[in-house]
């Protein structure tokens, strides 16, 4: 847990580092109820002066979309977007992400809602992003149940995306297409390794030295509570309440 | 030559015992009022497509008994949790899932609107998603060396069900940026439509009305029903009534809340 | 980040030699004024595809010996008969032409635009269309039995080029019902428009607009260009200008005739 | 020719015939630059009080598409367009259609517009009525140069469409399918069969005594000057001014 006297919020912190993440790029998509990717994404637009454009799936004015729902995938298809984010019930050590269910599929013990987009994005999106706040050996699997979108694919299988790191409340893994494995890159401030190591249900690589994630900056806090939560509170006024207490703008 | 039906029954006629019935996702524009009409008259064994996800209209449909099968990428309530009678469903094998994914789906219309029977689509592969679908083949890209695709059959529902904004005399409906809709009336046998009202003129005669509207030509039956989308939202009209939904997640838990609900939103008020 | 272009030249410079460019048909929105520019600029080996067929514009183009390839269905001036430059171009073996049917070009665009290397499509077996194309393949339909079907290669253009009634400033365009033109550009890598006027606003703020409007996301160069289609038609804007049509008709017959068109119209006209 | 004191202009008795074979169906579509096709059509939605529905692709008002381009197309692949008209640059006696050239297609002597939707809607659109007022030698050939699209198919090609007739100046012929052959039915008044033959590229069947065919009953010229010339003033002014002397309605 972040020390209370900290001058920042968790959700700050794992913003600003996918913000990071997702570097400098024309468009980032962000599905639904994602409202940290979300911030992520409009800190990227604001420090880019506009670039890159955003897609918040969930709300028609944070969209640019006019050819119904087909046209964010037929978007991707044209690799016209460079970064998307992804979740899953369960996500295991080779970046494959189950949102189906746990069990046999046939007589499933869980089921979650379904793989929605993934099994496509996951392919054609140079920049998935995974994201997930809950850091356990319940999400953080050895091998999922079920493959919803695999993290890597054969050589002779096109594929023009994948994984490129995973953020959880405790950590930021970057993933190794090439070797199909997560690296752990730096620990939350106010978590350690142990454990991580203690909530991860898959093997991981790891430096010999752990960084400690850096935290935002002060500008950084600045242009999130400022420019960004305003923005924000438009599509997501609970959250913007919550971490910024910003209410929606007339 | 589609009329103004008289009453949302004689709208739903043509969604017949065992159809294959294709519905929209939430956002897009969901016929909420007659999925009420058709509980009430018992309609059974739907095989439901959802184009690409669905939440309250198929749990409701799922929860009442009228569901054979579902195909679809995901149903869920958002951000009111899982769907509580689906997911019982599931766990005790109550009905069929055909797990699939959004662009396939998007695809898998086109394919039929274009009448063709099949469209290729890139990903899946590796995914159980293609693992659990023996409809779904992957062939050699006959343009290149060694790539392996997709193909995905055509889908042709025979009803495709949705609500909009509003439609003229001639059966036009005005769908907007709703895209999906238009192809999946293209794919369907039939499409049926509740709006919010009717426009007094030629929703093709207006060139700005023109470019987000369906033609008459493809709808065969259009009722009106006054905010027949809720408790969902209508685009650009209405937005979630989020009390009612988390009313609904919290009842539908269990059989007997869910009986509660039906017995209060659906059998008794027949008009809503 | 779209812009509005400082004059019409800045806005066509994406169009360089060699490059694959698609155009629409003439019903949709030609950019005529941004064709006689081209001409003016001198490009040359222009590889048009025309979706799905073309008059005037490629006609000139032809004449002016900008061309060196056309993909398209159909070539003529319509009621104003054959197209003089193109056929004699043909008859001479000065262009090569990729002879195509509407729904094919249709469907080759719809590849790209949805990411897919082909699209299958009915029709066209035993055509000599199909036998001249060694880009198109035949297969069997692998969800049937002994179903051959035509497959199609994506067509993926370098440039899209079309004059639509309206953009905003932030690069939006209103294209109404003329749909193609929105596949045009999802297919294309990058997209000039020049068009009649701005928009004062967000044409993606108005539902009612929104719906007719290809994304300025797409768009890579906009110049407005007052009556940028004459003398062929905008759509719901203004009609043909026939009196000019036959003159064209009459003068682009011979090839001196087709020398005193251009200079009278394209290069002395530097505004027309 | 039809002697000068007929009741009726030639362009009307074709309209009649095509408006017979258009039959009961639920929507015929009409190319551009068809102006007896239209009149024919618009006769059939008028008796059938509405139905058809009737596409005039010259004319975006006289279309329901709001799809772009490939509506018709699309329509046409559902299987709900089921009447439409082809020319032909040539037209053989195996209903082939050439819109592409004459002589050899790499160095041809004459070169037609191309085959526009022909290559496809023959295949799916069951009854193509082929529609050529120039009946000569030069057009109705005994082997077209080129196939935009062929008049029969394979039994395994999936095939919906094809020709069910070819009218002409001088006659009406019908198509069979299954014998890849047309059929004389009948020959205009003021014509002969004799003047048919000399002028016909092909063989064709015939019955033992030709019929003329019928001439449009008093009904019909009445429902075609009263009702449909005004509808197609709007599309085809100067065709109405000059068979109808009807002018475009204000």
């Amino acid at each position: 847990m972040t020390p209370n006297e900290a001058p920042f919020r968790d959700e700050e912190l794992l913003a600003a580092v996918v913000a990071d993440l997702i570097g400098d790029v024309r468009h980032v998509a962000v599905g639904n109820a994602s409202p940290i990717p979300a911030t992520a994404a409009l800190l990227a637009r604001t420090r880019g002066n506009g670039r890159p454009y955003v897609s918040l799936l969930g709300s028609p004015k944070h969209t640019f979309f006019t050819d119904g729902g087909r046209e964010l995938f037929d978007c991707a298809g044209q690799g016209r977007i460079d970064v998307f984010f992804l979740s899953g019930g369960e996500i295991d050590g080779e970046g494959n992400v189950n949102l189906v269910s746990v069990g046999d599929y046939e007589k499933p013990i869980a089921r979650f809602p379904g793989s929605f987009g993934s099994s496509y994005l996951y392919f054609v999106v140079p920049k998935v992003i995974l994201f997930r706040t809950e850091h356990s050996k319940r999400t953080l699997v050895p091998k999922v149940s079920f493959i919803s979108a695999p993290g890597g694919s054969a050589d002779n299988v096109r594929r023009t995306g994948g994984p490129i790191a995973l953020i959880t409340n405790r950590c930021l893994f970057s993933f190794d297409r090439t070797r199909r494995r997560f690296r752990l890159e730096s620990v939350h401030p106010g978590h350690t390794l142990d454990e991580v190591i203690a909530n991860t249900g898959f093997a991981f690589e790891q430096p010999p030295i752990v960084p400690i994630t850096p935290v935002p900056s002060a500008e950084t806090l600045r242009l999130m509570r400022e420019v960004v939560a305003p923005e924000l509170a438009e599509v997501y006024p609970q959250f913007a309440a919550k971490v910024f207490a910003v209410r929606k703008s007339a | 030559m589609p009329v103004i039906a008289r009453s949302l029954d004689d709208a739903l006629a043509p969604i017949v015992d065992g159809c294959v019935l294709a519905i929209p996702r939430e956002s897009t524009g969901v016929a909420m009022a007659a999925t009420r009409a058709l509980i009430r008259r018992g309609v059974k064994r739907l095989k439901l497509v959802a184009l690409p996800t669905t939440s309250l209209q198929a749990d409701l449909l799922v929860g009442a008994g009228c569901v054979e099968s579902i195909e679809t990428s995901a149903v869920s309530l958002g951000e009111f949790g899982p769907a509580p009678r689906f997911t019982a469903a599931i766990l005790k094998g109550a009905i069929r899932m055909k797990d699939a994914t959004c662009p396939a789906l998007h695809a898998a219309f086109q394919a039929s609107e274009k009448g063709v029977p099949f469209m290729p689509l890139r990903g899946l592969i590796g995914s159980d998603v293609l693992k659990h679908r023996a409809d779904w083949k992957v062939m050699d890209n006959p343009f290149d060396e060694n790539d392996p695709i997709v193909l995905l059959p055509a889908i042709k529902p025979d009803v495709t069900l949705f609500h909009a904004p509003m439609a003229d005399r001639n059966g036009n409906v005005w769908i907007g940026r709703q895209r999906e809709l238009v192809t999946m009336a293209h794919a369907s046998e039939r499409t049926v439509v509740t709006v919010e009202n009717l426009y007094d003129g030629d929703l093709l005669a207006d060139r700005t009305l023109a470019a987000g509207t369906l033609p008459g030509f493809y709808v065969e039956q259009v009722a009106v029903v006054e905010r027949g989308g809720w408790p969902l939202p209508l685009p650009e009209h209405y937005a979630w009534d989020g009390e009612h939904l988390a009313e609904y997640a919290r009842l539908a838990t269990t059989e007997d809340g869910f009986k509660k609900y039906l017995d209060k939103y659906v059998y008794e008020r027949q008009a809503a």
